[in-house]
């Protein structure tokens, strides 16, 4: 099925970000296709390649870039990225900075779509 | 699946001490745009988001309450309230900025179960 | 002490643990979201009248007008962020949020 | 539709509201801070298992373990992520955070 | 006032689910270091802080829970927990990584007046 | 009097860091000493200069920055930081990073110190 994703909170302050990664991960291994995970609110902050994270810490970051390189579309949303202090020279490897349009597009195009908040 | 997707907003969280319905907000007017079947139901603390008479000059916070106003001129027509979350906050319709359809609560399950895609806000 | 709460007593029960240890005629304060509380005409108004029993209650007035609330619960404190201010001076403060 | 409650029953009144509008017979998943409503021997247990006459409920493996919660309360169907995964499958979501 | 500080921590959220728990553990570590007089409370989902048991390996999460066992090694032996909050979540004693000493919403409510900073996490 | 604030959750999604800054204003303006403001958990979002806002709504990080010139000290936890990718690239003016035994300092020296958290 076609499934897509949308992450509310920021990484690390809530749990919602580590909710919704082991999610889409486990529904890749299901060989589900995750037309897209949409960051929105302090969503957005997930994004951030300045995240400087302890050793025995999950990387939220590097883990969602991981899941980019498979092919999957992390859109982080304009608006609420620039409230933040997210543009593209913080960006990391994956992610890509659009506008909620997108987020259209995946309540659109998916079968189904998840939203983890708080 | 046809054509067109039923999207529901579902407004849950009250206005300005937290962010989730400004920025819903700001997503139903994008998605206005798209010619979906797009609803907003306000439910739970959701309800206080259309207040009239909010006045946030003192706080230098945006006023976005009365840009609900609006939502008629993206041809978002369907907007739906929960009677007993109105009644148990003592609102009632000539409180608010607009008037949304009053609904009670099996009437909103219905309606939940008919959507393609809930956004909660 | 003065107890700050700061949550919707309809979507939180942060009042609730507030008011559990509060000592008699400690006064609360509520702000951003917790105004709610303070609204007259409400399901919670019987209880926040009892709650004035015991304690002096204040409601925020730049949040209350920032959400469109002119009614308070007879007698609620209505207070600006100057009076918020003189609270502190008198009390040590505890947040529940 | 599955509905996703991830917020403590003790804190939020995220579940609530959620049994105020799901339909007879549409599952619920506690996840996150919502499997606290899933653990035996609770204030809630008897709402919890009042629920499950009208709907199944599960909780997520890994959170329980997580929060090191060895005990639901009887009929609670403990699933882990693939589990949560087949659930979406079949139900679209609501989620009440 | 004297030249000690009454500092209490009133750990009130659940573990995991955000963060408060962990960086306001973070936090006590920190001010054990100071000679103040510091004590940990552990009220409403607080009490799940230390809960024994937790794994949260698949989660990848740090276990932070366990942690709260080194806090005598820092000074900091002053843990109290509320018995209602305890009782309603169907916990006791033995479920916990440490040994607060149970008190009632009375003596709690007395030993939070005493303090010269409340520290909410 | 000595005051001194925490604020525990970042900008413009929560309004925790708004109302400590409408107390400590209030609080100025009563000649009251601010001896510092620590932000901790999201609240260290409060401090980046990368924040790009629309001119209709108020520059929360510029807001405090104008604290800042006031004299009042603005730290950052480091620790929280890290976790969200502040640094001293990204600080905006008035802001420091430091560690949280400036928040046991604040709670120590103040006379009264205020939590504004969600």
């Amino acid at each position: 099925m076609k499934f897509a994703v949308l992450v509310q909170e920021g990484p690390y302050h809530h749990q919602s970000s580590d909710s919704a990664y082991q999610f889409v991960t486990a529904a890749m291994d299901k060989r589900h296709e995750i037309i897209g995970v949409f960051f929105y609110h302090d969503g957005v902050i997930n994004s951030s390649k300045l995240a400087d994270i302890q050793a025995d810490d999950r990387n939220i970051t590097k883990r969602w870039s991981e899941v980019g390189e498979k092919g999957v579309d992390l859109v982080v949303c304009i608006a609420a990225a620039k409230r933040r202090g997210i543009n593209d020279d913080v960006l990391a490897p994956g992610f890509r900075i659009s506008g909620l349009g997108q987020l259209t597009e995946m309540a659109i195009k998916s079968d189904r779509l998840v939203t983890f908040g708080a | 699946m046809s054509d067109v997707s039923k999207i529901m907003f579902v407004m849950r969280k009250a206005p300005y001490g937290t962010i989730y319905s400004f920025e819903g907000l700001e997503t139903v007017l994008i998605m206005g745009a798209y010619e979906q079947d797009v609803s907003l139901l306000f439910v739970d603390d959701g309800v206080y988001s259309i207040k009239k008479g909010t006045d946030t000059t003192p706080l230098g916070i945006k006023n976005f309450s009365p840009t609900f106003r609006v939502l008629e001129g993206y041809d978002i027509e369907k907007l739906y309230i929960d009677k007993e979350s109105m009644d148990s906050r003592g609102l009632t319709l000539d409180d608010f900025v607009v008037e949304p359809e009053v609904l009670d609560k099996e009437q909103i399950a219905k309606l939940m179960e008919e959507q393609d895609v809930l956004f909660p806000f | 002490m003065l107890h700050l709460v700061n949550k919707s007593p309809f979507a939180s029960t942060s009042l609730e643990s507030c008011l559990k240890f509060a000592t008699k005629g400690a006064p609360i304060l509520l702000f951003e979201d917790g105004i709610y509380g303070a609204m007259s005409g409400t399901a919670l108004e019987a209880k926040i009248k009892d709650v004035m029993k015991d304690h002096p209650v204040y409601a925020l007035k730049e949040d209350l007008m920032a959400r469109g609330i002119d009614v308070v619960i007879d007698g609620v404190k209505t207070i600006d962020y100057p009076g918020f201010v003189e609270l502190v001076e008198r009390h040590k403060t505890c947040t529940w949020s």
